[in-house]
């Protein structure tokens, strides 16, 4: 509880910070301060120290899990606002109020990390996407930006229509709007071991539709190369990130207490899902001349493999949709940093980074060779704990094949941007680079380095 | 009335709604058709709700069985009223600097 | 048939024919007047479900103020028939098979499904539509969705200052 | 402690040469780091029996930091620790531009090298199967030819997905072990069924037979070695491709001994149709280093298929052909990129006649070419004959065919000879001159292990006796 | 003491060694002495280890010596172990006499024929000549296969070096390289032979394999010697491997005096003789080695007779008596091959001595048509050379005589065809002889007048060599008097005895009566004298002018029945295609263009991919909808569905 409330007020609290001062550094310090704020308060919950309790009549439920994971979420937010906070403050003068809708957001990550029914979780859903629609047009004179906010909010809404509609339909069929009205009884026609809940499939469905929207899965993942490359690309950092991986959360949590109740329709449905997606984002991502949208699409396969833990739905999965996020934020949100200071966002722009710039290249070499899962990074052990999950639970060989393969396809461009800052010549520009900001890119690989070394620091944790 | 019914005419709206949002490229009516669609969604919960009720009704007279579903519908309706109202901001956001809200045009982002 | 019937498939076809017309109104205001009539319709099914507070509240902010708000960013923008550009019938087409098949596929899955045979909705009685119940609920069980829908409106306000705004 | 300062030793002097501002500083503290390596690794090879080491790293996932050097394990390593201060010696006079990251990615692969040959705990296996990968995959990209990006991105792509694919298989295996562990004595004791044993076994070979390479797998290696600055190519030829071999030897065999048994057909098969083609192909190439890569293919098939003969003999046959293709493939490039700095050219046809103004360098190598062409007295000739002797036993028209690489070989090689060093001078070769003393001595040491281990190979096969009985004994 | 053998191989390896490494120190005499000297001493040990098993042979009757003198274990594994040592018995002294001996004659006259050449290029030739001896004496002296195979490549390797001398001439080179092919293929087939006795006995020591032969198998036997014959053909030159011989010629003289006399081509011969127990047994394979060697003696000496290079003709005749030689093995003449090798190694190499001193007095002119008259400037050349081609003619009492005949005499016991054959081959080879002999000694000088001016006969050095060789080509069949003449005065055939016991044992002799043998011996030598005769009297008045055009078979033969162009149409040809073909097809469109294709299909799928993206919101939720549809359908048909993949994967 202590998240939600917290980030609630401090969002306020930022509101109030931009008519008191207009000095943006002080706004960024201010945030900075509310997030370790938010952090320690939720940490404390965590550990029980400080704990507000509020009645939630079940509609909440506080787990380890869930406060763990929204303390890495609120973390990979101070991380995000440490490094690219002064890349907010270059957008119009509205920076208070953009702290606070990312505060806002930070409440609905609070709300989807804890939700107990369907009334939760879609004003999480919805306390999540309203500020982002914001966020995403918030580049107001830039038409791509007006344009992504647009459809973003159209589809997004849209969904909200499918999404309830689903919502609906379980309720019809269970009478309930908790977590049990997923899964129970939900069998698919031929297993014949319960009558036909049709009303409930059909709900199931549409809600697992509305959410394969919000975590980018193909075929719903078609606004994400729009939306993330005509928002701010510091907003992108943020939605790609922190976003995704509370959409994830919340994903997850609805469909792994009775997953196993769904029956293999249930899984073939998913492995085609997992499979299209990362097909959609490998395959595409390899054309694409801008880095950012190329980014775009990574995030789209990089869901694919966080579907994984959806699919196995055991421990493994779990730890390691953990890691995958600890990995995927921290690499991309290095990697957005160092993107954002370079004027030309194509991959030419990025032409002989290594020599100008070193720390960034070496840096940004770090961050996408944890994103393509190359062993000594997180990113591997991301990876690793999605296959092995998979494995265990014994899914078909041939998706993690597919899955495998798709990985070595994403090393393609991956590496064509350290192809283009390592092997080619050329004077890439970069806005200005304060040390402070270095300091904090080689504290994100080393961060990157450590959890692909040691992967259990992360864990242990989670287990205390 | 048979449940049937109101499941049928809800779904009714709700596909006339998603046909709209497929078809119409205004974007304020495509909003509208989303409208719509919410509101075939809130029909079916109240009759849901009301079903349940009934049901419930049969064994316990004093069962409030249903009334969340009605209180979600009351959530729907602030969550409508909050999108709405960022909907349309964008949406005259939007038309400020295209003075169109042809959502055909929302073209630059492609491929 | 009787009167709950009747007024039932009234209120219905008037509903889905409003529907329809919001979607092949040319003008904009007429598509906004089209679909207040659907709201007033929608409202007497939940005056016929007994569900008098959603009735009212449906019309007083659908109806009423997000309507209002359509409406008056439609004039605002001076939108008319002739602004909208030229059709693609292929897109159109497409539109209406998908949206066909998409009811279809519902339907007759809720036509397959036997567990609501017998269901029905309680029709003109029960308390729980009454505001009074549903206030009792919303101000126990449901305070927290209710204060948490407060973020929810505070974020809505942020933005519409952030985006509607000129800088 | 030895085997974890073997790894440690150069990963650190990498780590180290990063740092150095001097190219020529870098130079010098990598030749010192290679030359402690080797004295490490030789006090490795003389210490007794099966040295270790083991350490606690992933507590829940069951993966230690364990190393195990048995015979095979120290002769690899020994190969790896002989095999860079030759390198760095020979490449002494060249002149790389940002030097010191270049000797520092140096020393991180042969840290990679070790490490996959030394873990006996297959997560840390795979960890540094890929660290080897990762910095050449850098030193090619960045110090390597005209067409680097593209053809060292199709190496780096092809063996990612090789190893990808290996993943899987050590995913499942490790799922399957008793006490969930990545131990090798637990990956070796997991009891498959005959058909998930027959898939992993592909899973596993096929990340193995892209490393070694292969055929068909073999496309990537080429180009690679001919775009790749000639002290990479060194590595990749010397030592690399042992690890698919080592990784055979030391994982895929043991671990599925049954399916190995009924895939030995078509993996034999498959190589021997590689070393033909490969060896036809050499025969056509004019450029130097397309026609050594090609050799090595060759060379390759032939211990793989010898590998899965089943066969003792054939096994000590890979064990020194390990050693000695290592050796002898390094001194080829050491000549073939002499040539190619001091001539501008790798084209045999547009060369001939060094010997004349090199002498020294025809003579050292003729003798490399005679160990390429397994000439008897030479190191390579032990191995092609306990190989071929294995592989006769396995099936006599299979090593029949095989056999005619052994006249393949002899044509290209001397094909190569001839045209490079004999016939008359000619414009291009007009300028030659005698090759510099830092890599005379380098060969020399070269031609030195070639007549020592071919007149007397004992010392080797002493060395990996334990392995080879060891991998026959569990059977 | 046969504990010094290692000595014998070890000089030549040590004047290898000076000679090589030393060759821009030492002075040209110096590199001579050490060449030559390293050869001599070998000579002397082997001469004491004759000496010592002529001793010891003595005392221990008809057993075999059997000396093995174990340096060291070559390679050791658990399955067996080969050692590396030196096998002293008749056998092996008699090849190191003839090897060690003829060698020092040639490398003494190698000192002078080679004096025009550079120092270091001069050291160079020695250390590879010695190099060569080294390697030979190897394959003599091991005590099994492996050590005999590691000599076998070894002259293989020397033979290249030496061929290629002159490094410059591509020609050379080309001829070099084909020498080490050939040999190769045929070394292809004695390493499989090695590998199946590994695999049958678990052992390639003589003495192992020759005491457990009875575990063989017939096939087993007659294809390890099958394949020991291939390889005996490619060394010693046989069809269809013979082609690199007459090639060979590239190197300088005293080299193909060297290869020809008294190493390399007699290589074969000793394998088999080593083997014959084998051979014995394994009757399809001696009628094989038999055919192809009396088909090899037709064929050359056919070819020799239209040659005009005059190392061209010996070279022909070589492969031809290397011919006689292993119808001789082939007919189970063991010791009658094993003589002739040693007769032949006389007079062959006399003859190319003497061709290279007539090459060297005409400043390398070869051909013999450009050339007569050279009795008047080169007595000491004309005489041993003139003896040199009686002995291989087969004129009594000279050397030749005798080795021939008693092969002769076996392949008649064998089959007559075989015989009659034979002695039209050795007919041919006494009127070839002759047309070489008459043509460069006799008739007209028909060289340039400078040429004559520079006639002179060549330095002692090469003239004494020349005429030791002559004396032994005179006297050297002494050691082998037939049966007919002296009952049990075959020297050689009862020193070899032992050797050849179990042969001999297994073997059914056929004894031709002693006036059937005169008879033969008779006519064969009248015919002989006549083609002789025949020969001198047509080519005595040779003139370049009157010569016409060869046609018909002649222009065939002159053209050496163009086995090169054959085999470069059936083997060489196509197998340059086929790597071309593999190479610029198969390799860059096929396999390659596989693995990029790959890569292209997916930047292909990536710009198709992307084109769904088409920035339509419209489009977007349409796929979106329709994917809900599919949903539901599969669900609701999820039966059918699972069956289908159950299908697939």
């Amino acid at each position: 509880m202590n998240a939600i409330i917290f980030s609630a007020i401090l969002g306020v609290v930022m509101m109030f910070t931009g008519i008191f001062t207009n000095k943006k550094p002080v706004i960024t310090l201010t945030a900075i301060i509310a997030l370790v704020v938010l952090l320690t308060a939720n940490l404390m919950n965590s550990y029980g120290i400080f704990s507000i309790q509020i009645d939630t009549k079940e509609l909440l439920h506080f787990n380890k899990i869930g406060l763990f994971f929204n303390s890495l979420i609120i973390g990979a937010t101070l991380i995000f606002v440490l490094l690219s906070g002064s890349e907010i403050e270059k957008l119009g003068n509205k920076t208070a109020d953009y702290y606070a809708l990312i505060f806002f957001v930070l409440c609905g990550t609070a709300i989807l990390t804890s939700y107990n029914g369907m009334l939760m979780l879609f004003l999480g859903i919805e306390i999540l996407s309203i500020p982002l629609y914001i966020l995403t047009g918030s580049d107001k004179h830039n038409l791509k930006s007006n344009e992504a906010s647009l459809k973003y909010f159209l589809m997004g809404s849209f969904t909200t229509g499918i999404m309830l509609m689903g919502i609906a339909l379980l309720y019809g069929a269970t009478g309930t709007f908790g977590m049990a009205s997923v899964g129970t009884g939900a069998l698919p026609p031929s297993s014949g071991v319960q009558g036909p809940a049709f009303l409930q499939v059909a709900g199931l469905l549409l809600l697992f539709a509305a959410m394969c929207f919000k975590v980018s899965a193909a075929p719903f993942h078609f606004w994400t190369p729009d939306v993330y490359d005509g928002a701010p690309s510091v907003f992108t950092s943020f939605m790609a990130t922190i976003v995704k991986a509370a959409g994830f959360f919340a994903f997850i949590k609805l469909f792994s207490a009775n997953a196993n109740l769904l029956g293999p329709t249930w899984n073939i449905l998913l492995s085609f899902v997992i499979v299209a997606t990362l097909l959609a984002g490998n395959i595409t991502a390899v054309f694409q001349r801008s880095i950012k949208r190329m980014l775009a699409y990574s995030s789209i396969a990089q869901a694919g493999f966080m579907l994984f833990a959806l699919y196995s739905n055991n421990d493994l999965g779990t730890e390691g949709i953990l890691l995958y996020t600890v990995a995927y934020c921290l690499a991309t949100i290095g990697f957005f940093a160092i993107l954002m200071k370079v004027k030309d966002y194509t991959f030419d722009g990025f032409n002989g980074l290594a020599s100008t710039q070193p720390v960034l290249a070496f840096v940004a070499t770090i961050c996408l060779l944890s994103l393509a899962g190359i062993p000594l990074t997180a990113g591997f052990f991301a990876k690793y704990y999605m296959l092995a999950s998979v494995v265990k639970a014994g899914g078909p060989l041939w998706m993690v094949i597919v899955a495998v393969l798709f990985a070595a396809v994403s090393a393609y461009y991956y590496f064509k941007v350290i192809q283009a800052m390592y092997f080619k010549e050329g004077q890439p520009e970069t806005s200005e680079i304060t040390g402070g900001f270095k300091f904090g890119l080689v504290l994100v690989a080393a961060g990157i380095l450590l959890v692909g070394v040691l992967p259990s620091i992360v864990l242990n944790w989670f287990y205390f | 009335m048979p449940i049937q019914y109101y499941i049928y005419f809800s779904l009714a709206l709700f596909s006339i709604g998603i046909i709209g949002v497929l078809t119409r490229r205004n974007a304020i009516i495509v909003f509208m058709c989303v409208e719509l669609m919410l509101n075939a969604v809130n029909l079916l919960l109240v009759a849901f709700s009301k079903m349940h009720h009934g049901n419930a009704l049969l064994n316990n007279p004093t069962s409030t069985a249903g009334v969340e579903g009605q209180l979600f519908v009351f959530f729907i309706m602030v969550v409508a009223a909050a999108e709405v109202s960022v909907g349309l901001a964008i949406i005259v956001m939007m038309y400020r600097n295209t003075h169109s809200v042809d959502i055909n045009f929302l073209n630059r982002l492609k491929n | 048939m009787d009167t709950i019937q009747i007024l039932f498939f009234s209120l219905s076809a008037l509903a889905l024919f409003s529907a329809i017309m919001v979607l092949v109104s040319k003008n904009p205001v007429h598509s906004v007047l089209w679909l207040v009539a659907v709201f007033f319709a929608i409202s007497g099914h939940y005056i016929l479900l007994n569900a008098q507070f959603l009735a009212i509240v449906n019309l007083i902010v659908y109806a009423g103020a997000i309507m209002v708000l359509f409406l008056f960013v439609i004039m605002l923008m001076n939108l008319n028939a002739d602004a909208e550009p030229r059709k693609n019938w292929m897109m159109k087409l497409a539109g209406v098979v998908s949206g066909g098949c998409f009811l279809m596929v519902m339907v007759s899955l809720v036509r397959q499904a036997t567990e609501l045979s017998g269901k029905a909705a309680l029709m003109k009685t029960g308390e729980i539509g009454l505001i009074k119940n549903l206030g009792k609920a919303l101000f126990s069980d449901f305070v927290i969705p209710f204060e948490i829908s407060s973020v929810l409106f505070l974020s809505a306000m942020v933005g519409a200052v952030v985006i509607g705004k000129k800088d | 402690m030895i085997t974890l300062l073997l790894i440690l030793t150069p990963l650190v002097a990498g780590l180290i040469a990063f740092s150095l501002k001097q190219g020529s500083s870098a130079k010098t503290f990598a030749l010192l780091a290679s030359v402690a390596t080797l004295a490490i690794a030789l006090v490795a090879v003389f210490t007794p029996g099966t040295i270790g080491y083991d350490a606690a790293w992933l507590n829940s996932l069951g993966s230690r930091i364990s190393l195990k050097a048995d015979g095979m394990g120290k002769m690899l390593s020994l190969l790896t620790a002989v095999s860079f201060p030759i390198i760095f010696t020979a490449v002494y006079n060249n002149e790389y531009k940002n030097a010191s990251s270049f000797y520092a990615l140096m020393l991180l692969s042969q840290a990679g090298l070790m490490g996959v040959f030394l873990a006996s705990d297959a997560l840390l296996f795979y960890f540094f199967w890929e660290l080897a990968l990762i910095p050449v995959y850098f030193l090619c990209s960045i110090w390597g030819g005209e067409k680097r990006i593209a053809v060292t991105f199709k190496f780096f792509v092809y063996t990612f997905i090789g190893s990808l694919i290996m993943l899987i298989g050590l995913l499942f295996m490790y799922l399957n072990t008793a006490d969930q562990s990545f131990s090798l004595e637990s990956f070796y004791a997991v009891k498959l069924t005959a058909k998930q044993e027959l898939v992993m076994f592909w899973l596993f070979f096929i990340a193995f037979a892209i490393k070694m390479p292969i055929f068909p797998f073999h496309t990537w290696q080429p180009d690679a070695y001919e775009q790749s600055p000639t002290a990479t190519t060194m590595v990749m030829s010397g030592i690399m491709v042992k690890m698919g071999v080592f990784a055979v030897i030391r994982w895929l065999l043991p671990m599925f001994p049954n399916a190995a048994a009924q895939s030995a057909n078509l993996v034999i098969i498959l190589s021997i149709i590689g070393m033909i083609y490969a060896s036809l192909i050499a025969i056509r190439q004019d450029d130097i280093k397309r026609m050594i890569a090609y050799s090595s293919i060759a060379h390759i098939g032939l211990m793989s298929a010898a590998m899965f003969t089943n066969n003792q003999t054939a096994m000590d046959g890979v064990m020194i052909q390990m050693f000695s293709h290592g050796v002898n493939v390094i001194g080829l490039w050491i000549i073939a990129d002499l040539i190619e700095k001091q001539l501008g050219t790798r084209n045999m046809s547009e060369l001939g006649g060094l010997a004349q103004k090199a002498p020294v360098m025809a003579i050292l190598l003729v003798i490399m070419a005679l160990a390429n062409v397994a000439l008897p007295l030479t190191n390579a000739f032990i191995g092609e004959f306990l190989m071929f002797n294995g592989l006769f036993q396995y099936n006599m028209i299979m090593a029949a065919i095989a056999g005619i690489s052994i006249i393949l070989a002899a044509v290209y090689t001397l094909n190569m000879v001839q045209k490079v060093i004999y016939g008359e001078l000619n414009a291009t070769t007009e300028k030659a001159t005698e090759i510099p003393f830092n890599i005379q001595f380098t060969l020399v040491i070269i031609v030195v292990l070639i007549l020592v281990f071919g007149l007397y190979p004992q010392p080797l096969l002493n060395l990996t006796g334990d392995s080879v009985s060891a991998l026959f004994v569990k059977k | 003491m046969s504990k010094i053998a290692f000595l014998v191989p070890l000089f030549p390896l040590l004047g290898f060694l000076i000679n090589g490494l030393g060759r821009h120190r030492l002075s040209k005499s110096a590199v001579g002495i050490v060449g030559s000297g390293v050869i001599f001493l070998s000579f002397l040990t082997s001469c004491y280890l004759f000496g010592y098993v002529y001793g010891a042979a003595a005392n221990s009757g008809t057993a075999p010596i059997n000396s093995v003198v174990t340096l060291f274990n070559f390679i050791q594994t658990d399955a067996f172990t080969i050692p590396f040592a030196f096998q002293v018995d008749q056998l092996s002294v008699l090849f190191l006499l003839i090897i060690t001996g003829i060698g020092f004659l040639i490398h003494l006259y190698s000192t002078a024929y080679m004096k025009d050449e550079a120092p270091h290029h001069f050291a160079r030739y020695f250390a590879y000549l010695n190099l060569f001896v080294f390697s030979m004496l190897l394959l003599i002296m091991g005590s099994n296969y492996v050590i005999m195979f590691i000599g076998w490549e070894g002259v293989g390797l020397c033979s290249y070096l030496l061929i290629g001398y002159w490094f410059k001439n591509g020609d050379y080179n080309y001829a070099a390289k084909k020498a080490f092919i050939m040999n190769r293929i045929g070394d292809l087939g004695f390493l499989l032979a090695v590998f199946w006795l590994i695999f049958k006995l678990g052992t390639v020591n003589y003495t192992d394999v020759f005491a457990g032969i009875s575990q063989l198998s017939s096939f087993d036997i007659t294809a390890i010697t099958t394949l020991l014959f291939v390889g005996a053909m490619g060394k010693s030159a046989q069809i269809p491997l013979y082609t690199w011989l007459p090639d060979a010629m590239a190197g300088p003289t005293p080299v193909s005096a060297l290869i020809h006399a008294a190493t390399m081509v007699t290589a074969g011969i000793y394998m088999i003789a080593r083997s014959n127990i084998l051979f014995t047994m394994a009757p399809a394979t001696q009628t094989l080695v038999a055919v192809i060697g009396l088909a090899t003696a037709i064929f050359a000496a056919t070819i020799a007779l239209k040659q005009n290079d005059i190392k061209k003709v010996l070279a022909y005749s070589t492969v031809s008596q290397l011919g006689y030689m292993f119808l001789g093995l082939g007919v189970g003449a063991y010791t009658g091959a094993v003589f002739h090798v040693m007769t032949h190694a006389f007079f062959k190499a006399l003859l190319f001595l003497g061709a290279g001193s007539v090459i060297h007095a005409m400043h390398h002119e070869q051909d013999i048509r450009k050339m007569g008259n050279l009795k008047k400037y080169m007595p000491i050349t004309h005489i041993t050379f003139l003896l040199a081609c009686l002995a291989i003619a087969g004129i009594p009492p000279f050397s030749g005589f005798f080795s021939k005949d008693e092969i002769l005499v076996a392949a008649y016991s064998s089959n007559p065809l075989f015989y009659y054959i034979g002695v039209g081959g050795a007919l041919m080879t006494a009127f070839y002889m002759f047309r070489l002999y008459t043509l460069t000694f006799l008739g007209n000088f028909r060289g340039t007048h400078e040429q004559e001016h520079h006639l002179h006969e060549s330095p002692s050095a090469m003239t004494l060599p020349l005429i030791v060789l002559a004396v032994l080509s005179v006297v050297g069949g002494f050691i082998g008097i037939p049966a007919v003449f002296a009952e049990n005065q075959h020297w050689l055939q009862n020193f070899l005895a032992p050797i050849f016991a179990e042969s001999t044992k297994l073997a059914e002799a056929h004894h031709l009566s002693h006036s059937q043998e005169y008879l033969m011996m008779g006519i064969v030598t009248l015919l002989i004298v006549l083609v002789i005769a025949f020969a001198v009297k047509s080519y005595r008045n040779y003139n370049n002018a009157n010569e016409t055009e060869e046609t018909g078979l002649g222009k065939v033969l002159m053209n050496k029945w163009y086995v090169d162009e054959f085999y470069n149409a059936i083997v060489v040809n196509p197998l340059n295609a086929l790597a071309g073909l593999l190479k610029n097809v198969v390799e860059k469109s096929g396999i390659d263009g596989a693995v990029n294709g790959v890569g292209k299909l997916v930047a292909y799928g990536s710009r198709q991919m992307r084109l769904i993206q088409s920035g339509q919101v419209a489009s977007y939720l349409l796929v979106m909808v329709l994917s809900m549809v599919v949903f539901f359908i599969i669900w609701f048909n999820d039966a059918t569905i699972i069956k289908l993949i159950n299908k697939i994967f």
